[in-house]
């Protein structure tokens, strides 16, 4: 599904962010991406979702290299993708209503069946009655749900969410990360950013940890990712 | 990606509804710019008519000598100039003229004997050109008892050329002003667009293609010019319903009608310009801002 | 709040260089603006220049009876009109004259004999008044052998009627486009600053006052208005020294001298216009955007 | 330093989002802000740092009504208050160490003890490096250091932080509360928003829980609070 070879991703001027990371995510896997502040963690979950391209070595995405793709093909690639951004990125002067549906807009559904599922996915995040709100009027938590249903609404074959539950309270981050476990099962590529200890050791999954830009972990073990932050 | 028209539109509307001041603010700037444009375009035209009514206000006078026939010369004169309104004058009357129109400068009249004045013949000549007036001139010579003829040489060619040179530079500046004003649309257009590059970037982020993210500004900044544009065309109808009654009172209603100054072309060509304008504008701005963030 | 210029300016550098974008288009909004109005202000001036100068071409002839003594004519309207330039032409040269304007159209003459044209004396007037040239023209009648005199009263009177109507309409167009360009660049302005309100925002909430906020935008303004003035004004003498070429070959080359199209004092009052609609635009756009966080 | 009495705060067309609130923090205490996500948390901040005013009920700031305040002496209160924004608000057009300075600037220090205090505060959180970079570029967790040092950079007499450990890893995160602690140690008076519990378990200090906008509880112990969400 997602495929590193050797990838490393400089800013202009700046050290590396990502250095000389190979990795490979399966069909259906769920794993957690973990590491110190500024790690790379973010970089990384860019370079998955075409928003930056790495600086040298190859992406696999569904099995295709990505560098190869034409720029007209993204917007397709990106409706396989479901992500929540760190900073939401919620449109300002959207309902939130309408942010939700915008994945399944772009993809032209019909309006029912739209309404249907946006209501549907509201009411799993506890807001169903913020429909109407724009986002710059709800609070940080709901917020973040708000986008995270928005990933979550095409059904995508891949599940990106950068700190998913930063702003939740110890029961909705429950709640949110069963939405995506339950992705999950239902065949979905899970992968999840997180600095959340409790939520590595609650899930036993794969974890992977980098630091200062290098992959220093793979594995199932929550403890080898524990080592790996100083 | 599908067309879907009425669901563009729907996007554009909200926007509009929703970030009122952007969408306010280039409406009542294409108004502006589109109201300045016709009021323009609107002056050169009556300017225009008004020149042309004034060389059709152009009369050659034929002065006879003292004691010559005038009923005989303005038949001979009619014989010259086929076509032509032929009007005979006698000197009393000329005299009489030139006092009432003196007014209180009457009194340079004082050395004036009364033979200076002569009879004469007017023969009104509309929009004839400066060659022309001269060989009609020159044929009304002949008329019998005809002293001589008068076409207003002096001031004839220097009008000519003024008229030449001002239809050149007044379209020199309506090209200059049209331009202008099509940047200073369209600078605001990409201001109002560059206000809401995040909101580009987060559907781009989505999935959206380049065209479902354009769609809606494109029919914003068409909407935009629709509603500047007529509002420019109403404001200026409503400007010249204000001025028409000074143009009545000036004894120029009839020469600029509403129809003459502002053809039913014209403000049609005003309200497709500013459409275009405000299309054009959000296109360019939204294909920019596209850009820069692929290229990011 | 201490006042600290050199603080702000180097803020305001710092947010030009910084956000080139907004500050590239608000400067290039000014600079067509004032350009724009640079070029009809300059165009105004030269048709008034032009005008006059025609005015001053204006001629009063007068036509001599056959076999009048043209030198005692001559020598008589001198005395009649003092400090005039007075000039003797005889029948051939009016004849030769005539045949050479009319070029191809010379053939209209064939059925005028040698004696149609007379000699005549010609007096330059120039700047004469229509009244003037009229109680003029009537005293010129008195000279010896004059049969007639032309004064061009067929075109004097429309002509002063035109000019009069021409500089209001021209006075009321210039006020009409500089309120326009104040409008259209105070909206770009507004954008700016509302491209950039999180900005105002955010510095509001970590304790600024009113005045710390607006004084980098304001003087941002100034700067993108006295560029874009500045540029507009290089501009403008730069097009004059383009066009300079075609302006002597149509002889008004020492008409209009640069100073008289683009005076300095036309200049400099273009480029402060530009830097108060820069000040005036921002401030009211800063001053507007923290009025409606403060009541948000 | 902030006392409420009965104070609510309804947004228009909703339910309130503070309802009755009565509370006195005294000066230099340390207090503890929590409650599930849309409790009120980020409101109640809101009020007291004059963001926004209360529907009903009186606030006294330092001692004073803040609703009797003129609109032109709120900037001056304001910079006797650091404010962690949950959502970090950051100049995205100035550089980390300008934003850092600009309380200081607003109160026109000279610059070279500008200067040498926005370095001392940037080493604080591991982020001397970052100086010049612009907030855009910086990773969540860097975005988040810098706000929390921007707004200890004025050394305020009442400090507010909403949720300023979401984006940060432990290390990171015990990192920021030192700082607060020592801030509060210096007399500052201290009030963190918070979810995470571990936090609340660390610091035994007197923790507010707000539920529907209802203060539930305020006590010193966090058993109580854990309680309060249900
Ligand atoms: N657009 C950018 N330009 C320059 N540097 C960047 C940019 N984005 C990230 N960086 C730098 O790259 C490094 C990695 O950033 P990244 O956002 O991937 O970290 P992260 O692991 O997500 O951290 P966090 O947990 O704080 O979100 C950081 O040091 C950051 O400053
Ligand atoms: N500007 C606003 N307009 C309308 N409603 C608002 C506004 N701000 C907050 N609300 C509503 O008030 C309630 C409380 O919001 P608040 O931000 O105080 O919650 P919070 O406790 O900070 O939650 P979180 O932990 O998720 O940040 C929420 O239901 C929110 O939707
Ligand atoms: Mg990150
Ligand atoms: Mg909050």
């Amino acid at each position: 599904m997602i495929q590193l070879f050797h990838v490393s991703k400089e800013y202009p001027g700046d050290g590396p962010a990502l250095d000389d990371v190979s990795l490979n995510v399966e069909k259906g896997e769920f794993v957690f991406l973990t590491g110190p502040s500024g790690a790379g963690k973010s970089t990384l979950l860019k370079l998955v979702f075409c928003d930056e391209a790495p600086t040298s070595g190859q992406l696999l995405l569904f099995g295709k290299n990505v560098a190869k793709l034409p720029a007209r093909a993204v917007p397709y690639l990106r409706r396989n993708i479901g992500v929540v951004f760190q900073d939401f990125k919620l449109l300002p002067r959207r309902t939130v209503a309408e942010n939700v549906a915008l994945p399944l807009e772009v993809q032209a559904l019909p309006p029912k069946e739209i309404r249907r599922r946006v209501r549907a996915l509201l009411r799993s995040v506890g807001l169903e009655h913020r429909g109407d709100k724009l986002p710059p009027s709800l609070s940080g938590g709901e917020q973040q749900r708000v986008a995270v249903v928005r990933a979550l609404a095409a059904a995508p074959a891949l599940l990106l969410a950068d700190e998913p539950t930063g702003n939740l309270d110890p029961e909705r981050t429950l709640e949110v990360m069963e939405l995506l476990a339950s992705a999950s099962a239902r065949g979905t590529t899970v992968v999840v950013a997180t600095h959340d200890r409790s939520i590595l050791e609650r899930y036993k999954r794969r974890v992977l940890v980098l630091e200062h830009g290098r992959l220093v972990s793979d594995g199932a073990s929550i403890r080898r990712a524990a080592r790996g932050t100083p | 990606m599908t067309f879907r028209p009425l669901y563009f539109t729907r996007r554009a509307m909200d926007a509009m509804i929703r970030g009122p001041y952007v969408t306010l603010i280039g409406t009542a700037t294409i108004f502006v710019a589109v109201f300045a444009t016709g009021l323009f375009a609107a002056a050169l035209g009556g300017a225009e008519r008004l020149l042309a009514a004034w060389a059709g206000e152009v009369r050659i006078s034929i002065y006879l000598a003292p004691g010559a026939d005038l009923a005989a010369a303005r038949a001979a004169a009619a014989a010259a100039a086929p076509g032509r309104e032929v009007r005979a004058v006698t000197s009393a009357e000329a005299l009489r003229d030139l006092a009432v129109e003196l007014g209180d400068e009457a009194r340079v009249l004082e050395g004036v004997g009364p033979g200076a004045l002569s009879d004469e013949v007017q023969v009104a000549a509309p929009g004839i050109s400066l060659a022309e007036a001269r060989a009609l001139a020159a044929r009304l010579r002949s008329v019998p008892g005809a002293a001589d003829v008068d076409y207003g040489e002096a001031l004839l060619g220097p009008l000519e050329r003024f008229v030449r040179r001002a239809r050149t530079t007044s379209a020199v500046l309506f090209a200059a002003l049209a331009l202008a004003t099509a940047v200073l649309v369209s600078n605001t257009l990409r201001l109002a667009v560059f206000a809401r590059r995040d909101e580009i970037e987060i559907m781009k982020l989505v999935g959206a293609t380049d065209a479902f993210v354009a769609a809606p500004f494109l029919i914003e900044g068409l909407a935009q010019g629709l509603l500047g544009g007529g509002l420019a065309a109403g404001g200026l109808l409503a400007a010249y319903a204000a001025v028409s009654p000074r143009l009545h009172a000036a004894g120029l209603g009839r020469l600029l009608t509403v129809r003459d100054a502002l053809p039913p072309s014209l403000l049609l060509a005003l309200v497709a310009g500013g459409a275009l304008v405000g299309l054009l504008g959000s296109a360019l701005s939204v294909a920019r801002t596209l850009r820069r963030i692929s290229t990011s």
